[in-house]
């Protein structure tokens, strides 16, 4: 009987033979790729807002600093987004008739609440507390980017689970000193230098113990260590506005607990 | 066990066969222009069969495996019951396939190939179980380590759970290659007599191009042996491994170091209760007499009843411990639940099929003959069935706080996907033997071949280079 | 080439080789033999089954498979450990149930598993590679009484790439070696 | 930390209007039907049935999607599509003090039975989403917490943490409807003032309003000045489960109507007579609260109280005592005039009252006779207890110098007391004599609650003008022409008095999100100026009431703190009346042919006005562990000779009136009489309420509506399924709850907790060197002793943490979702058990926990504060920790509960725990957000938590502070004052399993009477 194949089928079978692990092990990387990619994590791709809102002009070109709209992210696990009023303390003065401004002159009117779009939204299942960070000087650029240059805001970062361990991992790598946390280009040769400018609102430091704590705050429980005494300051980092400090002085200062900040709980409840 | 292969009265091949007519023979239906009828009757059954399944699947993902008789405590029902019980019908295959050809028992060869189609199929349908019964299948890749936005994702590598995807899909993937190892050179053979184009080509392709030559037969004895090599020590550890699922943890009833040998007994067990429970009719229906003798099921049978005995012992040793340990709980678990308690009936009535009824096997008249033998084999298959019943979920059903003591009542949906995965099992089988040789004809023709040159030497048992103490493995794979 | 991948000779002036069939396994074993010594180093043989001596008949080198399996199954359990060492210890330490991070004795079965995964598909591919597979076409398979070689009938080759090739010798030969049916086969 | 009180209507006032939107087919079908046809109502009503409960799980679109989203995750796709667009809306204002994202605490009152029980509400971003109680209240006091820095709640009773529930329940009537048909308050404001125009010149004749018991004085005052403007008018009152016997008691004792307070924090003998004074009735918190005070067994306080209890069924209040005796209503009231007689008190009845346990009398009188020296013996007497009863225990108290010291007296803290059950009656005859043109009811719900023999229902047809206000549209607004949404309390103004007098105001959370109004706005437009708000009606009486420039700065005060201080009502003097008033014949023993009924609160649903919460109705109940249905409880002796079983209907009639009811069997029970709690059997609650158990006001009387005698019985033949989460009610030796007495606890209290064999503090055997847990280590301690079962735990942590609920067939099914649940355990004969004990389970956070190991995707871990954490987005659902649990407290979504929502509903959930998805298992968490919301606040500060700053759910709402939580590594916080070494009482649950538990428990103490229960010194472990 006659055979069944002609010669040429062997180099396709062997091709197929080597080439189907090799073309598996493609498609997971491509799909592994594909979840990193800007479309998916939306990283530095602006987003449409109702209102063209740039933070190059208010942050770079006004130098406003960034608590005076997200007034609620030293108190509280979330950053607002500032109420129509508070645009319209400036813009009832200035730019009274932009255009680009209507809607927000509109929601001052009507009572109508701007919608904006979220561009850092994590799953609901994930707790993020801006306050800590900040308190113990994650500064703003570090999550959110050089905001101060972007027209339109957009992501810095993926979010991803990934990307909060490697910092969880070595908080010492991205602290500073907490007055400097909105500052946009802060570095260490800058501070060494002293050319970092005065030093900002010093909110952590200056942020004492609210009163309700100072009312004799017991010994029943409260540590002998690390006890703070009622109405005192925080401690301040050993940073004294001259000399460089190097982070890990600060993530001493700062008394950063390693222990739980990679708990599962630490995130997720 | 070397003499009864020589005993003359009891050939494993019927003699009168020689190469031509072994290889006509075994590849008739195979190779048959036309399907019987009957053939067409059994698949459609076993697909409407397997349509319950995809239909209780679908009901299940989209409402959740509350559709389950599944509760608090009795977290766990059908689904691990029937995990455990099609795994351990999956033993039979490798176990025959690869322990008995270490031990030279060339009786195997009628019945490996069978045995390890059965095998796949049965895992095919225990695979499904774990995934199933997850509360989020969709969420069922965190269960394998692998990279993605967490970084690499790991799954907790001290549960048992994830031994038991390791075990199982190992065994999986050993049991394929395997029983595909096997089919190469009879799938040639299908190549070389198959008068159907597209039947040649498919089968050629399968058969990448093995042309028999010796060198290769060299290669691929050695590597048949090496996997056998492998796999007896596989197959006994996972079972072992689906027995820590349970010893592994905390409960009276689960909590007991008896728990891998009897497992791994009561998996042979069930394995060759279902190869007989198929053998024996396949054996009518396609005349394979000549092949499957009286003295394979009887040698089948002699190792359900050893194995059967190690379950038993199995049961008694947990009662043993029980009283020795003196530990309330686990007296509480054994004398009180399993024994009086409200699922008292299934404990007896699993020492009835697997104890009770089997000691008949040590009559050799039982054991030869067909019929009783396919009865008995069908009630250890439901014993043992029972006997998963009982370990998962009379253990569950009253733990430690007797305010948290509950009852598992299975529902219709319970039922439908155990039912289902039986149509599964039985779809593949049916496609399997239309498609593929259900004896490995090429072994056969290596034992028609020594049988022959057996009756033309004197006395086969004294010549030094007969089967069964050969060094080469060649002769027996 | 005995032991390295075998690629068909397909060459215009040359046959592949001369093809005897003989009638069972004794007269195959019996030629291989005499082949061998008559000096013929590119020979293979072609039985139903996988009579035993053969490949010693044709002084075919001993397989390195075993060792290749081995290896892989060390490589496996050493991969195996490492990497649950890794997710336990090092990437995410976590307490789970108060046992220690490296809980070596649970992280046994996994270990178990990989090596023996490892070996076996070592194994099975080692041998069909070894094997030159798959080579769906062949010369030989233009033989049409070649089919039989993997049904009832035995055969043995002298290929043309041998040095000692020629064609009226091989015949000869064959002739002598009482084969049943002597084809040349076209490359 | 609560804020100062602002003005609500910021918030959500949008919501409102939305909610409204959802009714939208409502209004265009209103317009099509013009027919009112019972038919026609039936069908509005069924399409009423919106935002079905969440076990109704139909095929819907919604399901649907959920099946795609699934399919598309299997077909691995989820993880590489753009997640959904999400929007923030900041204010256009951002209201003063508040902080987005960060919760605002208000100080408000929650009402039961017209008397106010001070709750404390916490808000986020403008949603009410928990309620506790508030700890400056008198009837809610709080956790004796020393730090001033903590969030101080009050301890609360279930049904007000269940309110939350109620206030978003989509279910709850939502526009004004006139004969069914959606109409407006504005049109009813109109056709009300010609229907008041008409009724001015007639003085208002004809003019009748039905009310529950009040105590508001406002709306006191809004009477008082509707009764000027129609003098001819008039109010009645009618409250199912009202104080006519306490009042009439006291009219036989002294002459005047004067209410007990109770002092338990003064007690030490104490005898309760079928009262379950500690789970039920406004001041129940302020009561446990007391009554545990003195019976904190400690080492360095080894005293505590004695509690004899006398009642026809097992109550909690029964389960606490260290002696009960079980008696029929009528041998009860035997019981009582032996007692008066044994100690002298003249009107007493035969001192040696046959078939009563003479012992147990002459141990009792002379117990209370010891304690009467130093006035610290106290007998109290319920509030379904007869006239006779109640006068004879108020001369006995007054025997032993309890009045003035452990029972004070003062007026009736509500607004005009009246003869409820006579007023009804009366109104009913009025009725049925064609005086009454209009009847205005405001709550009230007599269709459902008027006693058997009162044919309300028949009355009704004969008045002319029928309005209803209510929270539902039960079954009275199904009789009227008018029905008027009532504001929910936590959406509208109002003020009430506790228990005691005080008066604390009632605040809005939330602008009304259906259109409810409050019943000072409808009587504001009775009065003709119907443009009054509430709040205006409130503020003002108040305002006037104080006057004054300050008055601006108490208004402000009040509400903050929630309360007006110096409120309370002043004692009254009170002087026996003339010997004999009460004096009667006891009553002849009853024979055992016919049955002796009596009717019992409902411990969940209270009189049937929460019959449509969810949370009350799938509350296990104390004791039996029952949900969803009532039962007509029988001691198992009376089951016996009446061949009855569980869940077999039974007949009961008495006259006229008749009732079917399946049977329950509570060892415990009295013998020859039957209980059967009132609240069930509603016929217009709503989805989750309609059809829940049958109702025994059927078989209630207007003259004697507690107890029935001579009541005749038939087996009907038929079935019914009772749901119960907890079958088996013994403990097989395993000795859970471990029990001694007081006298154990002084000479041997290492002994208590001795179980079996082995060593209590053993050394844990483990291969592995054990973890060193360093820093806060969060740990709970559980008073066995405190412990009365009220379930407020379990309410306050369904509350917290997003808890479903699942249904009676679900419940059938072991699929109760509950994270904290409470065990009960019987002790001895399984008839007349000599003992019944409590014991709360929730996770245990296992140092070794078994369940953490087998989990094979590291779901469940343990965090380095010691917390068994669960991470349900990392949970596949195996099961597999449940199954090796030792405990069961794991919980898992076998179908999908949460969803599809409610959209009021998911306004209710906590901001700040998941709502876990299907297939997810979950379990208690030890409060974690609160925990990392103090991790947080002390690491913002560099400092350590503060002992006390985390207080979980349950913690904070335990009525006896049974549950303390804090830091065990820490050995002066209070959590390791309560455990071992400190306490040789403590011990761990199936701690010989080696879990190592962070939960312990202290042992049960008892204070028996050496005279009726011979010490044995082996104590509770006796009995193993």
């Amino acid at each position: 009987m006659a055979r069944i194949f002609s010669p040429g089928i062997n180099t396709i079978a062997r091709t197929t033979a080597f080439g189907l692990p090799v073309l598996v092990m493609l498609v997971f990387g491509a799909v592994r790729g594909w979840q990193d990619s800007s479309y998916i994590t939306g990283v530095g791709r602006a987003v449409n807002q109702p209102v063209p809102f740039s933070h190059q002009h208010h942050v770079a070109g006004l130098g406003i600093d960034c608590r005076f709209c997200h007034t609620s992210v030293e108190d509280s696990s979330f950053a607002n987004v500032p109420a129509t009023e508070t645009c319209m303390q400036c813009h009832s003065q200035i730019w009274t008739n932009a255009e680009m401004l209507e809607p927000v002159r509109e929601s001052f009117r009507t009572g109508k609440r701007i919608e904006w779009t979220r561009v850092h939204d994590l799953p609901d299942f994930v707790y993020f507390d801006h306050s800590v960070h900040v308190a113990k000087g994650v500064a703003c650029v570090t999550c959110h980017g050089q905001v101060d240059q972007m027209p339109m805001m957009a992501k810095a970062s993926s979010l991803y689970m990934q990307w909060c361990l490697e910092c969880h991992r070595h908080p010492e790598v991205n602290l500073r000193p907490t007055d400097r946390v909105n500052d946009m280009a802060w570095n260490w040769q800058k501070e060494a230098q002293g050319s970092a400018g005065p030093p900002g609102i010093q909110s952590i430091n200056t942020k004492v113990v609210p009163q309700l704590r100072v009312q004799g705050a017991p010994q029943a429980g409260a540590f002998q260590s690390g006890v703070v005494q009622p109405g005192a300051a925080y401690p301040n980092a050993a940073y004294q506005g001259t000399a460089a400090v190097d982070s890990q002085a600060l993530f001493d200062a700062y008394r950063i607990r390693t222990q739980g900040i990679t708990n599962c709980s630490a995130c997720h409840r | 066990m070397t003499q009864s292969i020589h005993t003359p009265d009891l050939p494993l091949v019927n003699p009168s066969h020689d190469l031509e007519s072994v290889t006509e023979k075994l590849t008739g239906f195979q190779l048959a222009p036309t399907t019987p009828k009957g053939w067409f009757l059994a698949v459609a059954a076993a697909f409407a069969l397997l349509n319950l399944l995809l239909l209780s699947t679908a009901m299940l993902i989209y409402k959740g495996v509350g559709i389950w008789g599944i509760n608090v405590p009795v977290a766990w029902g059908f689904a691990i019951v029937n995990f455990v019980w099609w795994i351990g019908i999956g033993h039979a295959g490798t176990l025959i396939s690869a322990i008995l050809l270490l031990f030279r028992q060339q009786w195997r060869t009628s019945i490996n190939r069978f045995a390890e189609a059965m095998t796949l199929f049965a895992v095919a349908c225990a695979g499904m179980f774990p995934l199933l019964h997850l509360g989020r299948i969709w969420k069922f890749y965190y269960i394998m380590p692998y990279p993605n936005t967490l970084g690499l994702q790991f799954p907790q590598f001290r549960s048992p759970l994830v031994w038991d995807v390791f075990a199982v899909t190992t065994y999986a993937t050993i049991s394929v290659l395997f029983w595909y190892v096997g089919l190469i050179p009879d799938v040639a053979t299908l190549r070389d007599r198959s008068r159907n184009r597209v039947a040649r080509v498919l089968y050629g392709i399968m058969a990448l191009g093995w042309r028999n030559s010796a060198r290769h037969w060299h290669r691929y004895t050695t590597a048949t042996l090496l996997l056998a090599g492998l796999a007896t020590p596989l197959v006994v550890s996972v079972h072992t491994i689906v027995s820590f699922d349970f010893a592994v943890s905390i409960l009276p009833g689960w909590h007991t170091t008896v728990f891998p040998p009897y497992f791994v007994a009561g998996a042979v067990y069930s394995g060759f209760a279902m190869v007989l429970t198929l053998v024996i009719p396949v054996r009518a229906i396609f005349g394979y007499h000549d092949f499957i003798t009286a003295r394979h099921l009887n040698n089948m049978a002699k190792i359900m009843l050893a194995t059967g005995l190690i379950v038993a012992y199995g049961y008694v040793m947990e009662l043993f411990m029980a009283w020795y340990s003196a530990h309330s709980y686990e007296m509480d678990m054994f004398f009180q639940v399993r024994w009086k308690g409200p699922y008292a009936a299934y404990y007896w009535a699993l020492i009835l099929c697997n104890i009770a009824i089997p000691q008949l096997l040590w009559s050799a008249w039982v054991r030869r003959n067909p019929y009783i033998l396919w009865v008995i084999a069908i009630i250890i298959n439901v014993g043992m069935w029972l006997e998963r019943f009982v370990i998962v979920i009379t253990s569950l059903h009253r733990d430690f706080l007797t305010s948290s003591w509950g009852m598992y009542y299975p529902t219709v949906w319970d039922w439908a996907t155990y039912l289902g995965t039986i149509g599964l099992f039985f779809f593949l089988l049916f496609l399997f033997m239309r498609l593929l040789p259900m004896i490995s004809i090429f072994e056969i023709r290596e034992l028609v071949a020594h049988q022959s040159h057996a009756r033309t030497h004197a006395d086969p048992a004294k010549t030094p280079d007969s089967p069964d103490n050969t060094p080469s493995g060649g002769h027996t794979s | 080439m005995h032991d390295s991948l075998e690629q068909p000779q397909v060459e215009t002036d040359k046959p592949y080789g001369i093809l005897a069939e003989f009638a069972d396994a004794e007269s195959l074993l019996a030629a291989a033999k005499a082949v061998t010594d008559a000096g013929y180093t590119a020979t293979d043989a072609y039985a139903p089954y996988p009579v035993e001596k053969l490949d010693e008949m044709l002084a075919a080198r001993p397989t390195r498979l075993p060792w290749m399996v081995l290896a892989a199954a060390i490589a496996g359990a050493v991969g195996g450990f490492m990497m649950q060492y890794f997710a336990a210890v090092i990437d995410y330490p976590v307490k789970i149930g108060g046992k220690p991070l490296n809980s070596w004795p649970m992280f046994m079965p996994v270990t178990f598993e990989c090596a023996i995964l490892a070996a076996g598909i070592t194994a099975v591919f080692g041998m069909i590679l070894r094997n030159g597979l798959p080579l769906l076409y062949h010369p030989l398979f233009n033989v049409p009484s070649f089919d039989r070689a993997s049904q009832s009938s035995f055969f043995l080759t002298i290929e043309a790439t041998d040095p000692m090739f020629n064609h009226d010798e091989i015949h000869a030969l064959f002739a002598r070696l009482g084969a049943k049916e002597v084809t040349v086969v076209p490359a | 930390m609560k804020m100062p009180m602002k003005s609500p209507e910021f918030d959500m006032s949008g919501l409102g209007q939305r909610l409204a939107g959802q009714q939208g087919p409502e209004l265009w079908r209103s317009l099509e039907q013009l027919a009112d046809t019972p038919a026609f109502r039936e069908a509005v009503d069924n399409e009423f049935a919106a935002g079905a409960p969440e076990w109704n799980d139909g095929l819907s679109r919604r399901r649907f999607l959920q099946l795609m989203a699934a399919s598309l995750a299997l077909a691995g796709l989820h993880g590489c599509t753009r997640p959904a667009e999400e929007k923030i809306v900041p204010y256009v204002n951002q209201p003063q003090g508040m902080t987005p994202g960060k919760p605002l605490y208000y100080a408000s009152t929650h009402t039961l039975g017209g008397l106010g029980r001070g709750i404390l509400v916490e808000q986020n971003m403008g949603r009410p989403t928990k309620v506790d109680g508030n700890d400056l209240h008198p009837a809610t006091p709080g956790f004796d917490n020393p730090l001033p820095t903590a969030m101080r709640f009050g301890a609360a009773d279930i049904i007000a943490l269940a309110s939350i529930l109620s206030l978003y329940d989509p279910e709850r009537s939502q526009t004004v409807k006139r004969v069914g048909r959606v109409s407006s308050w504005e049109t009813f404001a109109l056709s009300m003032e010609e229907e008041l125009a008409r009724l001015t010149p007639r003085q208002g004749e004809g003019l009748r309003i039905l009310t529950e018991a009040t105590s508001s004085p406002t709306l006191a005052d809004q009477f008082n000045r509707l009764k000027v403007k129609f003098p001819a008018a008039q109010w009645h009152q009618y409250e199912p489960v009202n104080q006519d016997m306490v009042r009439a008691g006291a009219m036989l004792a002294f002459g005047q109507d004067v209410r007990p307070i109770y002092h338990f924090d003064k007690t030490v003998v104490v005898l309760v007579l079928e009262s379950d004074f500690l789970i039920i009735g406004p001041a129940a918190v302020r009561y446990a609260h007391d009554f545990a005070w003195q019976r904190r067994v400690r080492t360095d306080r080894p005293t505590m109280s004695r509690l004899y209890a006398v009642e026809s069924n097992l109550t909690s209040t029964g389960s606490v005592a260290d002696h009960r005796l079980a008696l029929k209503p009528s041998d009860i009231e035997r019981f009582v005039g032996a007692l008066a007689a044994k100690l002298g008190v003249s009107g007493g009845g035969a001192a040696d009252a046959q078939g009563l346990d003479a012992d147990w009398l002459a141990a009792v009188a002379e117990d209370l006779q010891a304690a009467a020296g130093n006035a610290t013996a106290l007998v109290v007497a319920g509030e379904s207890a007869s006239p006779r009863v109640q006068a004879l225990t108020h001369a006995i108290n007054v025997k032993l110098n309890a009045v003035g010291s452990t029972v004070t007296f003062i007026e009736p803290v509500h607004a005009f007391p009246v003869e409820h059950a006579e007023s009804l009656t009366q109104l009913v005859a009025d009725m049925q004599a064609g005086q009454v043109s209009t009847l205005i009811v405001i709550g009230a719900n007599p269709l459902h609650n008027a006693p058997g023999d009162i044919d309300f229902a028949g009355a009704l047809k004969k008045v002319p003008l029928r309005v209803h206000m209510g929270l539902y549209e039960d079954e009275t607004a199904f009789q009227s022409h008018w029905h008027i949404p009532l504001a929910h309390e936590l959406e509208t103004w109002g003020d009430a008095r506790a228990f005691d007098g005080t008066v604390s105001l009632i605040q809005p959370m939330i602008a009304p999100l259906y259109q409810g109004r409050s019943p000072h706005e409808l009587l504001a437009l009775l009065l003709g100026d119907g443009r009054r708000s509430s709040q205006r009606v409130v503020k003002d009486f108040w305002l006037k009431r104080w006057g004054g420039v300050d008055s601006e700065i108490a208004w402000r005060k009040a509400l903050h703190d929630g309360v007006i201080e110096n409120s309370a009502a002043e004692v009254r003097q009170v002087t026996l009346a003339p010997v004999g008033a009460w004096a009667a014949a006891d009553p002849k023993p009853t024979g055992s042919d016919t049955l002796e009924v009596s009717f019992q609160v409902d411990t969940a649903v209270y009189d049937g006005r929460y019959a449509n919460n969810a949370w009350l109705q799938e509350l296990p109940r104390p004791v039996t562990k029952l949900v969803w249905d009532n039962a007509a409880h029988i001691s198992p002796a009376t089951a016996a000779r009446l061949g009855l079983v569980n869940g077999e209907v039974m007949h009961l009639s008495a006259g006229t009136r008749g009732v079917d009811a399946p049977v329950w069997i509570t060892p415990g029970h009295a013998d020859d009489c039957v209980t059967l709690p009132l609240g069930y059997g509603r016929t217009r609650a709503g989805e989750v309420g309609t059809g829940v158990g049958f109702n025994a006001y059927l078989l209630r009387s207007a003259t004697s509506p507690w107890h029935e005698s001579g009541v005749t019985w038939r087996k009907t033949g038929l079935n019914h399924k009772l749901v119960t989460t907890q079958m088996h009610h013994s403990m097989e030796g395993r000795g859970f709850v471990r029990t001694g007495t007081l006298l154990d606890f002084i000479h041997d209290p290492e002994h208590i907790t001795a179980h079996g064999h082995q060593k209590k503090n053993g050394v844990p055997l483990t291969l592995y060197e054990p973890f060193t847990y360093e820093g806060t280590q969060w740990g709970m301690s559980i008073d066995l002793t405190s412990c009365v079962g009220c379930n407020a735990c379990v309410i306050a942590c369904q509350s917290e943490n997003n808890i479903p609920v699942v249904g009676k067939e679900q419940v059938s099914n072991g699929r109760e979702m509950q994270w904290m649940r409470i065990d009960h355990y019987f002790e001895g004969d399984a008839h007349q058990p000599d003992a019944s004990h409590v014991q709360p389970v929730a996770c245990m956070h296992c140092e070794s926990a078994p369940c953490e190991v087998v989990c094979p995707v590291g779901a469940t871990t343990h965090s380095d504060d010691g917390l068994n954490e669960m991470t349900y987005n990392r949970c596949v659902g195996t099961r597999y920790c449940s199954n090796n649990c030792p405990y069961k407290v794991r919980r898992f979504n076998f179908l999908e509960y949460q969803r599809p929502m409610a959209p009021s509903l998911e306004l209710m959930q906590n901001p700040q725990v998941t709502v876990r998805q299907r297939g997810v298992m979950e379990k208690c968490t030890y409060c974690v957000q609160r925990i990392r919301r103090a991790d947080i606040d002390a690491r913002t500060d560099s400092r350590e938590i503060y002992d006390g700053e985390v207080v979980t759910a349950c913690q904070a709402s335990c009525p006896t502070q049974a549950i303390v939580f804090g830091n065990i590594n820490d050995p002066a916080s209070r959590v390791s004052q309560e455990k071992a070494p400190k306490q040789p009482h403590a011990y761990g649950l199936l701690s010989e399993l080696n879990t190592k538990p962070r939960t312990t428990y202290l042992a049960r103490i008892r204070n028996l009477n050496p005279k009726l229960a011979p010490q044995s010194p082996a104590g509770g472990a006796a009995q193993h």
